[in-house]
Order: C-alpha cells, then sequence, then structure tokens
C-alpha cells in the first residue's frame, strides 16, 4: 500500500485524467441538497460536505433499474438488456463504501445478482476521508474510522493544502499509474499529519452506539413490550429505509404499455404495511411495532446471523431525516439494557 | 410563554381519566435542538412534556394512526378516547379531519396551547449547525432564547420562524377541552406574497423549477405520512389493479404524486407545514398547497379546518361557482 | 408542407348529454376533427383528477370533460361537482408549468350536436397551437 | 443456473384444466418449456417452487405441483385471488409465460425413505403435496403405509378429483377425504381436516407427517398431532409469505432470519419453534 501526495490544485488535473476513460460521479449541491451526480468538469465538485443526502448506493442498486424488456402479453418475448457501466466514484466516505461490502454479502451467494455485480466490478472508489464529522455519526461504534482506508480503492485525506493518497488495491494503482506525474512521494511528516487529522476526526465523533452482545440480547427481547413503544411514533415513511446505505430492499414490478414493456426493479420501503401484505389480505406485519422491531432485528441479528456482520455503517442519515426523531443509537442502546 | 407545569397538571388529569388510553406530546429529543412525540399511559408518565418553540409536529396525525389489531372472539374493542396537544395550527387539522367525518369529536381530548411562534429546524440548522449536547430555546416574547451548554443569544423571531408563524391567522388553537395559558388574540394575514411573486413567471420557468424540484423526489412517501389529513386506508399510489402512478421513480410518476397530493389536499390542508418539514430532498411543497389555499379563498370564499359544521369544499358546491372556463 | 400536427385529445363524455350530444353530431353527419377519442363516463362527477393527470402522462395533449347543463344532471349535483373540481385543478396545473387550456370542460346537452362539434373544433385548434404535451409525458424508455 | 436469476425462460401452455370452480376458483396449468435443453435439464424436487411470470403484469411464487418423475412437463395450481392470478386464469392453451427456479428446499424425499407419510392438506395447500404424493406414488417400494387426509369446504372444492378416485383404488394407500359442511350423498367424513386426523390416528412410530393448507388449519393440526405423540421433527409444513424475488435478495419474505423463498418453503416444527418470528 504505497503513500503518495497529490497538491489541492492538481486535484482538478486527476479529475480531468479520469474523465478521459470513465464517468466520474462525485459529490454535487443542487440548492442545499448534496447528491452523488455525474460530473463534466471537475469545477462542479462540492467538496465541503458532510456526506450526501442519498447515498452512494444510488449508484450501485439504483433506485429505479431495468431488469429486461419483453414485448407483453401471453405471446411476449425477452429481450435482455446490457449491462455493463463503467465508472468512478470520487469523494465517497468510508462508512458508505464498507456499506458497499455490506451490500456484497446479500448480492452474491448462491444467487449471484448480474446487475449489482456488473456494476461493483466497474466502478474504481475513490474514497474522501471526514475531516469534520457530523452530530450523528457513529461509525467508531463499529470500530471504523472516518479515514478508515479498507473499503476504498484510493483514499485521500485533507491535510492542509495537499491530500495524503493511500493506494489500497490494484485498481487503484492503475489509475495512480495513468496519472503518476501528478503524484509526489509521501514523507514521514506528511504520514504523522494524516494520523493527526485522523485521530482530530475521531475525537470530534461524540455518539456511540452500544452493540455488545447485541444479537443474543436482541434474541431474548423480540416479544418485549420496548418495540411498541418505540415504534408507537413512527410514521412508516420511507425515509430512513431509502437513505440507509445498507438497506437494500426492493420491488418488482412490470411496466408496459400495449407494445413494449420491461420488468423494472426498485426500492421498497418495509415501514409501508403494503410491503408483506399476502393476496389474501393477511398481513404477518400488521402494526408498526412488528415493522419497527423487523428493521431493526435485520440489522443487528438477522444479517449477524446469516453474514456475521452489522448491518449498519453509522452514517447517521436516518437520524438526521427522521420526522419523529427516532434515533437508532438511543434505540439500539437502550434495547442492550431492557431486561427480558 | 407557556407555562410547562400547567401544561404537565393537564396531561395528568387527562391521563388520570379512565376514559383516555393515552395522551400525546412533546418531550426533549435524543440530540441538539430536537424534540420527539411522547405518550402518557400513566400520570407519571406526564413529567416529561414539554412545551417549547422547537415542538414543530403536528401531533393530529397520530389519533388517525390508531391500530384496530383483529380482535379475539368475544373481546371488546378499546373505545376509550386519545388525548392530544395541540398549538393553534394543529388544532385546525382536528376541526378538518371532524368536519369530514374522519374522525368523531368524543374520541378526542384536545390540549390547546396558544402558540407564539415556532423555530424552522431547518433555517436553526443552518444557523447553529452540529450541536449535540444540552441545547435548547425559550421564547422571549418577540425574540427566541436560545442556549447551547449554558452560553444564551437572543435572535430575532422572524429571523427563524417558518413563513406559515410569520402569516398565522390561529395562534390560539380552534377547538379545545383544555386551554393551557390564556388567549392570544391573531393579528397577522395571510397575504401569499411568495404565491403572488411566483405566479408572475411564464409557463415554461414554472415547468423548470418544479421539474427540477419533482425530479429530486424519492417517493418516500414522507410528506404523505407526517400529513395529518393523509388517512386514508390504502393510498392511490399503493393500488396495484388499477395502477395509476406507477412504482419507478422518474419525472412523470413523481409530478404525477406530487400534483396528485396537493389535489387530495385542495379544501383540507391547513397550512401545518410538517410535509416541507419532513422532505429529505427539501422539495418545497407548500408552495403547492398555499397556491391552493389562496385560489379556493378567492373562488369559492372557503379556509379549511375553522368550522367543523361547514361541509367540505369539494363535496358540495354553489350555483353561482364560477364557470368561465367551461365553453 | 410541414407534416400538421395532430393532437391527441381525450373526451370523458357524460353518459346522459354530452355523449349523446356527440351521438347526435355523428347521426346528423356534422363534420368535425377526428383528434377526440371519447371516454363514456356515467356522470362528468366521475371524473377523477387522476384520469386527467394519468391521460396527459400517457401522451394525451389534451382532455375534454363533457356534462349536462347546470341543473340537467341525471345526478342532480354530478356536474357542480366536477366543476369545482376542474377549477381546482386547473389552477394547480397552471401554477406548476402545464397550460391550464389542455384541460377543458364544456356542458353539452343530448340536442346540442352543432354545439358540440364547435366545442370539438375549437379545443383541436387551440391545443394544436399549444403544441405536444411534453411537460410530465412517460417516456417508457427501458 | 442461468447466469441471470431474474431473467424467466419462456414456457407454453400445454393444457389447462379447472380443478375447483366458484368464488375462489383453482386451475392446474401444465407447461412446457420452449426450449427442450431446458426443459430436460430443469432438475427439481418435490416441494421445491418456480416463479411463473406473465410478462406485463408480474410473478407469483407457486409450489410445483407435478412431480419430477413425470417427465417432459411441469404443472402449477392457481387460485385465483390476486391481480397476476387473475390474468393467469385467463390463459388459454398455446400461452405464452415466464417460468424461473427451482427455488428454495424441499421436502426430504431420500430422508425419508422406508418411513410411513401422512399427508394433511386443505384447499389450494394440496398443490406441493400432490407433487409429493405423486412422486411417493411412483417409487412406491421405498416408502412405508401412505395416509392422504385432505379436506375442503364442500364437495366441489375438492381439488384433484381424478387423482383421488385412482388413489382410494389402490389398496397400499388409504385416502380419507372430509368436507366441513355436511351434504347429502357424501358418505366420507364431515368436519374440519383436524378432527379429520384425530379420527384416522395414524401412529407416530417411524413416521412423518406433512402438512401445508390455512395458517389456521396447520395451527390445528401441529396440536392433534403433538398429542397423537408426533415429535416435533417429525412435522414438516410449508409455510406462505408475499414473495419477489424469489431467490433471498429482496429482503420480504423473512421469518426471523430465514428468508422462506431460499431457506424454505419447507420447515420443520422443531426449527419454527426456536425462530420467534411472526407466528
Amino acid at each position: 500500500m504505497d503513500k503518495m501526495i497529490l497538491s489541492k490544485n492538481d486535484l482538478s488535473k486527476l479529475i480531468e485524467e479520469l474523465l478521459k476513460k470513465n464517468k466520474v460521479y462525485g459529490p454535487v449541491k443542487s440548492d442545499d441538497t448534496v447528491l452523488f451526480e455525474e460530473i463534466k468538469k471537475p469545477t462542479e465538485l462540492y467538496l465541503d460536505y458532510l456526506n450526501s443526502e442519498v447515498p452512494p448506493k444510488a449508484l450501485m442498486l439504483h433506485q429505479t433499474e431495468t431488469l429486461f424488456k419483453f414485448i407483453p402479453g401471453p405471446k411476449g418475448k425477452i429481450e435482455p438488456v446490457d449491462m455493463d457501466e463503467k465508472k468512478v466514484i470520487f469523494g465517497i466516505r468510508p462508512c458508505d463504501a464498507k456499506s458497499f461490502a455490506i451490500l456484497d454479502h446479500v448480492f452474491e451467494g448462491d444467487f449471484d445478482d448480474p446487475y449489482f455485480i456488473t456494476k461493483r466490478k466497474n466502478t474504481i472508489l475513490i474514497g474522501l476521508s471526514c475531516s469534520t464529522p457530523g452530530t450523528n455519526c457513529f461509525c467508531t461504534s463499529f470500530d471504523d474510522s472516518p479515514a478508515a482506508s479498507k473499503y476504498v480503492d484510493i483514499l485521500l485525506t485533507d491535510i492542509g493544502n495537499n491530500y495524503y493518497v493511500e493506494v489500497i488495491s490494484d485498481l487503484g494503482k492503475q489509475v495512480t499509474k495513468a496519472a503518476g506525474k501528478l503524484f509526489k512521494s509521501a514523507t514521514e511528516s506528511d504520514t504523522k499529519k494524516k494520523k493527526d487529522a485522523e485521530k482530530k476526526a475521531i475525537d470530534m465523533i461524540s455518539r456511540t452506539q452500544k452493540t455488545d452482545k447485541i444479537v443474543e440480547k436482541l434474541d431474548k427481547i423480540f416479544e418485549n413490550r420496548f418495540w411498541k413503544d418505540v415504534a408507537f411514533k413512527c410514521l412508516g415513511c420511507g425515509t430512513c429505509t431509502y437513505l440507509c446505505p445498507t438497506c437494500h430492499c426492493f420491488d418488482i414490478q412490470d411496466e408496459s404499455t400495449l407494445t413494449k414493456g420491461a420488468r423494472i426493479r426498485v426500492w421498497d420501503n418495509c415501514m409501508n404495511p403494503e410491503y408483506t401484505i399476502h393476496a389474501s389480505g393477511y398481513n404477518p406485519r400488521p402494526a408498526r411495532a412488528n415493522r419497527v422491531r423487523n428493521r431493526i432485528y435485520h440489522k443487528y441479528n438477522y444479517y449477524p446471523k446469516n453474514f456475521d456482520v452489522i448491518a449498519c455503517v453509522g452514517c447517521g442519515r436516518c437520524i438526521d431525516l427522521c420526522p419523529v426523531n427516532i434515533d437508532i443509537i438511543d434505540v439500539v442502546t437502550k434495547a442492550g439494557e431492557v431486561k427480558p | 410563554m407557556v407555562d410547562e407545569k400547567e401544561l404537565r397538571e393537564a396531561v395528568e388529569k387527562t391521563v388520570k381519566r379512565d376514559d383516555v388510553k393515552y395522551v400525546v406530546g412533546y418531550e426533549k429529543g435524543t440530540y441538539g435542538f430536537q424534540v420527539t412525540p411522547c405518550f402518557a399511559y400513566k400520570s407519571e408518565d406526564a413529567d416529561k412534556f414539554i412545551f417549547s418553540p422547537l415542538c414543530v409536529h403536528n401531533l393530529a396525525v397520530f389519533p388517525m394512526l390508531e391500530e384496530k389489531p383483529p380482535l379475539r372472539r368475544g373481546e371488546e374493542p378499546d373505545k376509550r378516547k386519545v388525548g392530544v396537544v395541540v398549538k393553534g395550527c394543529d388544532s385546525r387539522a382536528i376541526v378538518q379531519i371532524i368536519q369530514e367525518k374522519g374522525l368523531d369529536r368524543e374520541k378526542v381530548v384536545i390540549l390547546g396551547i396558544p402558540c407564539t411562534g415556532v423555530v424552522d429546524p431547518k433555517k436553526l440548522e443552518a444557523k447553529f449547525p452540529g450541536k449535540t449536547k444540552n441545547a435548547e430555546i425559550k421564547d422571549d416574547n418577540d425574540k427566541f432564547a436560545i442556549t447551547i451548554d449554558g452560553k444564551t443569544s437572543k435572535i430575532a423571531k422572524d429571523e427563524l420562524m417558518p413563513d406559515k408563524c410569520k402569516t398565522c391567522e390561529y395562534p390560539t388553537p380552534v377547538l379545545y377541552d383544555i386551554l393551557i395559558g390564556k388567549e392570544i388574540k391573531g393579528s397577522k394575514k395571510e397575504n401569499y406574497k411568495e404565491i403572488e411573486s411566483f405566479e408572475k413567471k411564464s409557463l415554461k420557468d414554472k415547468w423548470q423549477y418544479w421539474e427540477k424540484q419533482f425530479e429530486k423526489c424519492i417517493r418516500c412517501y414522507a410528506c404523505r405520512n407526517s400529513c395529518p389529513l393523509c388517512y386514508c386506508k390504502e393510498c392511490m399510489v399503493d393500488q396495484l389493479d388499477p395502477q395509476w402512478v406507477r412504482r419507478s421513480v422518474d419525472v412523470s410518476e413523481n409530478t404525477a404524486w406530487n400534483l396528485l397530493r396537493a389535489f387530495h389536499l385542495a379544501g383540507r390542508c391547513i397550512g401545518c407545514g410538517q410535509c416541507e418539514r419532513v422532505c429529505p430532498m427539501d422539495i418545497p411543497l407548500m408552495k403547492l398547497n398555499k397556491k391552493i389555499e389562496k385560489e379556493i379563498k378567492e373562488m369559492f370564499k372557503y379556509t379549511a379546518g375553522v368550522n367543523a359544521e361547514e361541509k367540505p369544499l369539494l363535496a358540495m358546491f354553489k350555483p353561482d361557482d364560477p364557470e368561465d372556463f367551461i365553453l | 408542407m410541414k407534416e400538421k400536427f395532430e393532437p391527441n385529445i381525450i373526451g370523458f363524455l357524460c353518459n346522459w348529454c354530452s355523449y349523446a350530444g356527440a351521438d347526435l353530431a355523428g347521426t346528423s353527419r356534422i363534420q368535425y376533427p377526428p383528434n377526440l377519442k371519447v371516454i363514456r363516463v356515467m356522470c362528468s362527477g366521475r371524473v377523477n383528477p387522476i384520469f386527467v393527470i394519468n391521460a396527459l402522462q400517457q401522451g394525451a395533449d389534451g382532455v375534454l370533460i363533457g356534462g349536462c347543463h347546470p341543473g340537467d344532471c341525471h345526478y342532480e349535483r354530478g356536474n357542480y361537482l366536477a366543476r369545482r373540481r376542474m377549477a381546482v385543478l386547473k389552477k394547480l396545473l397552471e401554477h406548476t408549468g402545464i397550460d391550464p387550456n389542455r384541460v377543458r370542460m364544456t356542458w353539452v346537452s343530448a340536442a346540442e350536436g352543432h354545439k358540440f362539434a364547435e366545442v370539438v373544433k375549437e379545443v383541436t385548434e387551440d391545443i394544436r397551437k399549444l403544441g405536444p404535451m411534453q411537460n410530465f409525458k412517460r417516456e417508457n424508455k427501458w | 443456473m442461468k447466469e441471470n436469476p431474474y431473467e424467466p425462460w419462456l414456457a407454453t401452455v400445454q393444457d389447462v384444466r379447472e380443478e375447483v370452480g366458484g368464488q375462489r376458483p383453482i386451475k392446474t396449468f401444465k407447461l412446457k418449456f420452449n426450449d427442450n435443453k431446458i426443459q430436460d435439464n430443469f432438475s427439481y424436487i418435490p416441494g421445491q417452487c418456480a416463479m411463473v411470470s406473465l410478462l406485463g403484469m408480474g410473478e407469483c411464487f407457486f409450489a410445483i405441483s407435478s412431480s419430477p418423475t413425470k417427465k417432459g412437463y411441469i404443472e402449477v395450481s392457481v387460485m385465483k385471488l390476486g391481480k397476476v392470478t387473475t390474468a393467469l386464469h385467463e390463459l388459454e392453451t398455446g400461452d405464452t409465460v415466464g417460468v424461473r427456479g427451482p427455488y428454495g428446499n424441499n421436502f426430504d424425499v431420500n430422508g425419508w425413505k422406508g418411513k410411513n407419510l401422512i399427508f394433511i392438506g386443505g384447499g389450494i395447500g394440496q398443490a406441493p403435496l400432490r407433487s409429493l404424493i405423486q412422486y411417493v406414488v411412483d417409487k412406491r417400494k421405498d416408502y412405508g403405509k401412505l395416509d392422504i387426509i385432505y379436506g375442503a369446504r364442500t364437495s366441489k372444492d375438492i381439488s384433484y378429483k381424478e387423482e383421488f378416485a385412482d388413489l382410494e383404488k389402490r389398496k397400499d394407500v388409504n385416502v380419507h377425504l372430509s368436507i366441513d359442511v355436511k351434504e347429502d350423498g357424501w358418505k366420507k367424513f364431515v368436519g374440519f381436516v383436524p378432527d379429520n386426523l384425530l379420527k384416522v390416528k395414524p401412529s407416530p412410530k417411524n413416521s412423518i407427517a406433512i402438512t401445508c393448507g390455512p395458517p389456521i388449519m396447520i395451527k390445528f393440526v401441529i396440536q392433534n398431532l403433538e398429542k397423537l405423540g408426533f415429535t416435533e421433527d417429525q412435522i414438516f409444513t410449508t409455510l406462505e409469505m408475499r414473495m419477489k424475488c424469489g431467490i433471498g435478495k429482496c429482503g420480504r419474505c423473512n421469518i426471523g432470519n430465514l428468508y422462506v423463498c431460499k431457506d424454505g418453503p419447507v420447515f420443520s416444527y422443531k426449527q419454527l419453534k426456536n425462530i420467534y418470528g411472526e407466528r
């Protein structure tokens, strides 16, 4: 893992280099919401951001994606859709990059999801570590750090007027080789500056979530009234599920005109009763308590049991944006203290 | 200024009544300036109730979220009432639901609070970003006293207030069982200044503006679920057979969703601003609602949520309704 | 000669008056442009704004709602309610930048075959001037 | 396996047989894949399911109700209930549908060799059981005593009538049909399936009980089975959830941490007991 320096005003040259061969997506500010969008010029980038409203998961698992086209009706025919899409995601935060690794567990396995895996293979992740974490960031609760380099191909850390560059994967090596002249090798003081920047960011994170032995604790309190009290104020909207980088549930729908159509995949919201209702009208999760409990268990109990990783990266989006302030740090920490 | 002790006593008195199931109110949130809805089932739950300019939620949505679980044989449904703490604008939501027969008056115990203006969370976040621990706001007649980690500063109300409070005509709840504090006379008038300036734009500019907004919409339906007036059993967008609005998220379906949501609140929206507050993509939804509110005031002399005996706007007619557009 | 734009207009005609008026226009061989595609509804009050917006989404360039004259409605109040509904809908469409002239309403009784033909001619010319409806048309780009 | 698990293969409807008329009709569709190569190596085991889709309408998860011993076609039984099933019920012979699968786990046909099998079905729940019954009857000598208990609301609601008639003729299989409401001309048992089970009183020694049907029936059948001395790993059932992807990705059909489409739909009562899930 070699270490290099990139001066800030060379950054736009690096972006131009990238723009030559692939699509570059980066944080863009359109009136006061920051989103990951395709950029054509380096000046469109907006780097003074805490994190994007909609997580970069939207670039891997599109909110609306065509699975295949067909000619509808009882005499139908099917045409597959081409899938390869080479792209670079610049400015992804370490917590969102970790969420891709968590989603890999679901989309690989005995049935490979070609859409997600092809995009995942064709994407180079250039991370930007957080220098000023937000109120509700708690990635340190999962022994990660605002400057974790494990899940990105290249990690840039802001150390004054340069970026400290760590190249992790060979995909990253190809990029730094292609733009070789921009990088200078890093000195000892640069590495120390990076460690200090990382330490400063970690100290700014004030909220922690207690998740020791959370799986066993949750097993014991499934029927507890605690979940009714937590869920009583939930309005059942889709904000927390759509904006969560590790939420992957989707719905499959057919959309067609008389002559042509397609099967599409769209994000779905488990807080909505319509998510599990049977055609007979029976609903296994009728009340809000069942649904909120299911979301927490999916992340802190079912995922660890199936893939032994907690499906939360501590980005804090669901806390910032919940209309009624249901706070996942508060809920999980309190769930740990509930006597069964 | 609302006396919180008087509020807690009123809540305790209401919860003690054996015909009340629980009372919905506000309590301190989990971080920064957050405030969150809370529920008092027993009288000792009453002492976590607070009221401050941060209490922006419209709690009239909760009586309508009551779940009716399937009853075992011979089990009687729980007919007890629900207590709700409401500000001036929130109370109009309850009046409108009663007017539409969505809720009958005896099912609800209304604790009214005369309100002198709340804080717009988005403006507050812009001014004081990233406050974590003890931060609170007190109302100091025409200013807000903001204390963060012990340090107090005063800011003129107009800087932090949402637009709905700047032109609030109903500071005192229109309907209440118990009033906490003294009545406040409504002195301000709604002038739809912002709407009129938007109307002057050309059709093309208007569409460009709204297209950019509707493109951002991610169809999370937070606007629908936080609105007290959106209580249909099955919303039109969830219908599959026939499917009017498709599930795919693009400008066409998002425009259809936003137009139909605004239309279905015509003559029902009481301007509490929750839809705009909860939208994660900051789409200015109140612009649509306020436009319809202005038009129905001009065309049909109708204001929503004021008089519970009046018939709803689109369920009745007058012979002399405007018909200049009819060939 | 540039090929003239032929608008595609959906007409929700109430069964008792407008539909009968259109029928009369047909039987008395009155010429009027063929752009109107008619959907028969039992009353103009049956027309839900979802129908109008869905029609505009699926490629209609204009919508015409035909009802009975006030007072003639077979169900007494259907046309009055529709009148209010369409008034509000047109204001909302105008506010979001969609030309309200794309959604038109008319009272045509069963005896007004001529009036029906006039209305269709006028609406077709208006919408031809407005051009195709592009604002929130479904692209079906899959 | 296909490289894109979401893309179905095209199959044509060979024959449509109406099992049950009335308000909730059931039809059995005989499907044959257009591409013979796919038909031949479409190998499945009784209890597995397939996603049948009508292009433009949607997809549904059905138990394959024919047995793998019957080559050259697969059969699915569909009860008309929702949007897609209503559209499926209008299909005729020669129409094209999409089929993908086989999905889910299966009845442990090899593990149950030499055991007595008791099939307890109700209404449309008979579909997965029929696949197992046909399989077991084709390999009759591998298995012990066979008891088929099946019930429906009225005699008109009994599905697979002819097959039950043939099974009744066989001596090595005993069939116990029942209907809920008394009808003249009905000599067999009248009453609910769980009570019919108590009347038949199968012995739990070296036997396996498999039950499918409406949740309320499964609940009482399991209670009665325990009364008759069946242990929890002798009782198997299939569960039904709303399903979209069928391959454990879309996240909605979970009972606890198990996905009904991937780790089910066949579960032993022992499994169900210790995942609290949504009972």
